[in-house]
C-alpha cells in the first residue's frame, strides 16, 4: 500500500485506542466480508453536548485503523454539531490523503462516529439534527458464493 | 531498520548471484537476435537450445517439449486456452479446482464467456482435491483438467499422480500449474502422467519475465502468441535470452541444491509452525500438516486482520504477505480460505510466511519472538476479540 | 575476426549501458514483488509507476494508457485479438496491409479462422499503404484497421495520420504497430490519431522480454492474459520489473538524443545507399528513398542469394540480415519484398543493413569497401547471372 | 544456420566453382522461388564413363553452395555408374550433417548430377541404368499469392 506518512503514523501509533467503560454512547460498524469493523465509544459531557472522551477498536488494514485513530482525535473535544462536520473526506485530508481501494475505510470512520452518536441521542432519547439512523451496522458473517 | 528478513517467496523470489552472473554476458556483448544467421546470433541460438535442454533435463521431458514463456500467467493462460481452443470439437467443458490462482480461474472465466463450461472442484478443509469427485466430474464432453501441484497460499500439495490417472482412464488432458513447485521439489511428467505443466522463473530466483510451458509431443494445443517462427513455431516473440539462460542456470542450481534446501526450509518452517500455535492462542495453521510445501507456513490468527499484521512486520523489517501477492489491489478475502471453509474474518486473519534456503534460524527465532506480541497488541485493538472475551467471562 | 561490425539493429538492438546500470538494482537487491504490501514493495511499484509515466509522456499519452508486455508480439497479439474480440458484435472485418510483421498477420490468420474476415491491403512499389483503397475497403462491420508505423525490412514510413483520419471518420479502431519506429522518430499519439500502438523494447536498447501496448481510453479491448490484478486488471502477471525500469530508461535516453541519433545514422545511411548503388551495378534500394527508417537500408542485388551474402559479411565481422529476422527458419523470400513487387529471384537476393547511433564512418565504409566483391565473387558463381550475361552478349 | 564446420569451409572456399566449355552433360535444377539453382556441368570420358571434370554454379543459401561443391568433388573421379550412387544421404553426411530446413539443398544437389547425367544421355543417345528424368528444372519463375 502507498500510504502516506501520516497514514504510517497512524496505524503504527493510533490515537485513543481502547473502550471506555459506561460510554454515553458506542457505534460499531463495517463487517468481516470487506475487511474491516470499527467501534467508536463517545463520552460526551450531557449538558454541553461536547464529546470530552473518544476511543475506538478496530479489526482491520493499515487505513481502517488511521482513519479510525485520526477520526477520534478530530472529534475529541468538539460538540455533536461540529463532529457531525467530520466528513470521511476531512478524515482522508487530515491523513494526506487514502489510496484509492482504502477510501471506504474513511467512509467506516465516519459512520462509525454517526452510530456512536446515533446510540447516544438514543439512550438519551433525544434528536440530533442531521444525524440519521445508521445502516452500516456488522452483517451477518456469511460467506460469499465463489 | 535493521537487516531485512526475506518470507514472501511464494510472491516472488531474490535472482541468485550466479544466475544474474550467467544473465550478463546477454545484456552486454551478446545481446544478438538467436533468430539471426551471423556466428554471434548463431551461438546465442545455441545456447537457448542449451537451456532448453538443461530444463527439459529436470522434469525427464524431452527438449521439444519445453516452450519458454513471459510467466507463469502467460502459460496458464496458453495451456488452458490452447487446449479449450483446438479442442472444442471434442468438447467444450473443463474442471479445476477452486483453489487454482487466478492465472488459472481468470482463464477459465474467460472461456465460460466464450461458452465453455467449468466445472470447479471443492477442496477439503486442509485444500486437497478429492480424486473421487474429479472422477465423477468428468463428462464425455469435458477436455482439460487444470489442478495446481502446490497452493501458493496454503502450501497443500495435491495428489498429482492420481489425478493424472483418472485424467488419462478417461482420455482427458492433464495440466499442471507447478508455479510454486518447480524447482522447489523433484517432478517427473511421465512418471506422473502431466501433459502440460506451468512453471514462472522468478519464483526459483531467476529474473521476472521468464516461464516455461511443458507440453507433450502430440498435445493438440492452439498457439497462443502468433508471428515469428520462435519456439518451433508455437510461441512467437523474440526470445527473451539473458531471462532464459538465467532461468536454465537458476533451475540447475535449484536441482542440485534441491535435498538440502528442501531439508533445511521443513526445519525452518516446522520450528515457525510448532512455536507460533504453541505460542499465540486462537491460532490454526491452513493448509495440510505434512503434505505442504517445505518453504510455506500459513496461520490464521483469530480476531485480527492481515494487512495489520503485515504492517507491525514491515515495521520489524519482515516482508510477508496476507494472501495471494497477486491478488493485493483486492478487498475479497482470499478464495482459497474461503474454499478450505475459513468463515470472511478469519480469511482475513491469515498471515502467509515462505522462507527459503537462505532464511536462517536467527530469522525465524526474531518473527517468533516477535509475533506473539503484535498479535496480542492488535487483539487489543479489536472489537471482536473484545466481544469474545465478554462473552467468556 | 576483428571488430564485430553489427548491422542488424532492426533484428535486435545491444543494451544500453546506462539501461543495464538502471536494471541492475532489480535483479539484485530491489527483487520484490510490486504487488506486495512492505516498504521495498511498495518502493518498487512506486518505480513502476514512474517507469509508465516516463513511457507515457514520450507519447504524449496518459499513464493509464501505458500496459507493460513482454515483447511487440504480444502487443501485436492483444491488441488485434482483444479488439476483435470484444467487438464482435459490432463486426468481424479487419483491415491489415500485406507487409505487416508475422505478429499482426498471423494474428489476423488466426482470427479467419475464428470466422473472422481481413482485408489485405496491397502496398505500392515502395510500400506504401493507400489511403484511397483503405477508405474503400472499409465496411460497416469493419472493427479495426491495423497498420505499422514502419516496416522491419524496408524501411518504409507509412502515412499514419491520414490512415487514422480514415478510420476515425468511418469510427473503425486504428492500432499501430510502431515496434521499429518507437523511439526511434517522434511519436504523438493524441496528434496522429492512434488508438492503439506496440512497441518493444529489444529495438531501442532495452532487454528483449519487454514491451508495451499503448491503448488510448475508453478502446473496448478484452484482456489477453488473464489472472493477477497486475497493470490495472488489464495484463496479469507478475511484472518484469528489471526489464521494465530498463525499458523506461531506454527510452528516456533514446528520446533525448534523437534528434543526433537521426541526424547521423541518416547520414551513415545515405552515404551506404549512394556508395553502394554506384559501385555495385543491378543493384536497387527496396523502400522508399525518403520516408524511411534512419537506420534502414535495404538493396537488392540481382543474380545472388540474401544468406550467402550474410556468410560472406559474417567473415568480415558484419552482422546483416536478409530479411526479417523472425522469420528466418523459413525458406519462402520475404513476404514484403514480394508484396512491393519483386519476383522470387530478387526478393530472395536482398540485403539488409540497419544502422545504429554507435555505428562509425569507418563501419560504414569498410562494408561499402568490400560489398562489390563479395557480390562479384557471388556472382560469378551464380547461374542466374551467366545466363544474363550470355543473353546479353 | 547452425552449420557445421566442413560446410562452413565448402560455402566460404567451393570447390569446382565455374563452368566447362563444351561440357559433356549439363544440368540445372531447383527454382528461384525456394531461393536455390543448381547448374552442374561435367566432363565425361565416352570410352570409360569416368567423369574426368565437374564444375557448377549455384544461387542460392551456405548450404547449397556447399552442397554443390561437396557434390562435384565426390563424383569427380567416379564412373556414371559411381556417381549415381552419390545420394543427398552421402553429401550430406561427407558435410557432417544439415540444419533440417536445409536438407533439400542436399537433394537439389543430387538432382543436379542427375540432370547433367540425363542431359549427357541424351546427347549420347544412351541409356544410363537407374537414372530417371530429372523432374526438378527451373521452373517459371512466377510470383506467389500472397
Ligand atoms: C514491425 C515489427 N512488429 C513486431 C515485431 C515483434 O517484436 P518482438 O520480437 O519483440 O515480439 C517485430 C520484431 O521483430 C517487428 O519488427
Ligand atoms: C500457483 C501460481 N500460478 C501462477 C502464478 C502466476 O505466475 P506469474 O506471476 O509469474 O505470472 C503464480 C504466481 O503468483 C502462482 O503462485
Amino acid at each position: 500500500m502507498a500510504y502516506s506518512e501520516k497514514v504510517k503514523d497512524h496505524y503504527t501509533n493510533p490515537r485513543n485506542v481502547g473502550e471506555i467503560e459506561n460510554a454515553s454512547g458506542v457505534g460499531t460498524v463495517g463487517n468481516a466480508k470487506c475487511g474491516d469493523i470499527m467501534r467508536m465509544y463517545l463520552d460526551i459531557d450531557d449538558k454541553t453536548h461536547i464529546i470530552k472522551d473518544c476511543k475506538f477498536k478496530t479489526f482491520g488494514c493499515g487505513a481502517a485503523v488511521a482513519t479510525s485513530s485520526m477520526a477520534t482525535e478530530m472529534v475529541k473535544g468538539k460538540t455533536i454539531e461540529e463532529a457531525l462536520k467530520v466528513t470521511n473526506k476531512a478524515v482522508m485530508e487530515a491523513l494526506d490523503g487514502l489510496p484509492p481501494i482504502k477510501v471506504h475505510c474513511s467512509l467506516l470512520a465516519e459512520e462509525a462516529i454517526h452510530a456512536a452518536l446515533w446510540d447516544y441521542a438514543e439512550k438519551h432519547n433525544i434528536k440530533i439534527e442531521g444525524l440519521k439512523k445508521p445502516v452500516n451496522d456488522i452483517e451477518e458473517l456469511e460467506e460469499d458464493e465463489f | 531498520m535493521g537487516k531485512l528478513i526475506y518470507m514472501d517467496n511464494a510472491a516472488t523470489t531474490f535472482v541468485d548471484k550466479r544466475v544474474l552472473d550467467a544473465m550478463t554476458p546477454y545484456l552486454t556483448d551478446r545481446c544478438f537476435n538467436p533468430s539471426s544467421i551471423y556466428d554471434g546470433a548463431q551461438d546465442v541460438h545455441a545456447d537457448l537450445d542449451n537451456a532448453r535442454a538443461t530444463i527439459a533435463k529436470t522434469l525427464n521431458a524431452s527438449d521439444r517439449e519445453i516452450y519458454f514463456t513471459a510467466c507463469g500467467t502467460e502459460s496458464d493462460n496458453w495451456a488452458i486456452k490452447g487446449v479449450a481452443h483446438a479442442n472444442a470439437d471434442k468438447g467444450k467443458h473443463l474442471i479445476t479446482s477452486k483453489i487454482e490462482h487466478h492465472a488459472v480461474l481468470h482463464s477459465m472465466a474467460a472461456l465460460e464467456k466464450e461458452g465453455y463450461e467449468v466445472t470447479y472442484l471443492d477442496v477439503d478443509e486442509n485444500g486437497f482435491v478429492s480424486v473421487d469427485a474429479l472422477d465423477k466430474a468428468i463428462r464425455p464432453d469435458t477436455v482439460l483438467v487444470s489442478i495446481m501441484y502446490a497452493n501458493n497460499e496454503i502450501g497443500t500439495i495435491e495428489p498429482i499422480k492420481e489425478i493424472a490417472e483418472v485424467c488419462h482412464k478417461h482420455n482427458v488432458y492433464f495440466h499442471v500449474d507447478a508455479v510454486q513447485a518447480y524447482a522447489h521439489l523433484p517432478i517427473d511428467v511421465k512418471e506422473l502422467g502431466i501433459d502440460m505443466l506451468s512453471a514462472s522463473g522468478h519464483k526459483f530466483n531467476a529474473m521476472k519475465g521468464t516461464g516455461f510451458l511443458y507440453i507433450k509431443k502430440g498435445t493438440k494445443i492452439q498457439n497462443f502468441m502468433d508471428g515469428g517462427a520462435q519456439e518451433f513455431k508455437k510461441r512467437a516473440g523474440t526470445e527473451n535470452v539473458a531471462g532464459i539462460i538465467g532461468m536454465a542456470k537458476a533451475t540447475e542450481i535449484a536441482h542440485s541444491e534441491m535435498k538440502e534446501r528442501m531439508e533445511h526450509e521443513t526445519k525452518i518452517r516446522d520450528y515457525m509452525i510448532d512455536r507460533i500455535l504453541k505460542e499465540i492462542p486462537y491460532s490454526k495453521l491452513n493448509g495440510d500438516r505434512v503434505k505442504r510445501l517445505s518453504n510455506n507456513l500459513n496461520i490464521g490468527f483469530e480476531f485480527i486482520e492481515g494487512e495489520s499484521m503485515l504492517l507491525a512486520l514491515n515495521d520489524l523489517g519482515v516482508c510477508a504477505s496476507s494472501g495471494s501477492a497477486c491478488t493485493s489491489g483486492s478487498l475479497d478475502p482470499s478464495h482459497v480460505l474461503l474454499a478450505i471453509g475459513l468463515p470472511h474474518e478469519k480469511a482475513h486473519g491469515s498471515l502467509r510466511l515462505t522462507v527459503s534456503h537462505e532464511t536462517t534460524m536467527d530469522d525465524a527465532k526474531l518473527v517468533c519472538d516477535n509475533l506473539p506480541k503484535i498479535v496480542e497488541r492488535l487483539r487489543s485493538m479489536s472489537p471482536l476479540y473484545e466481544d469474545f472475551v465478554k462473552k467468556n467471562k
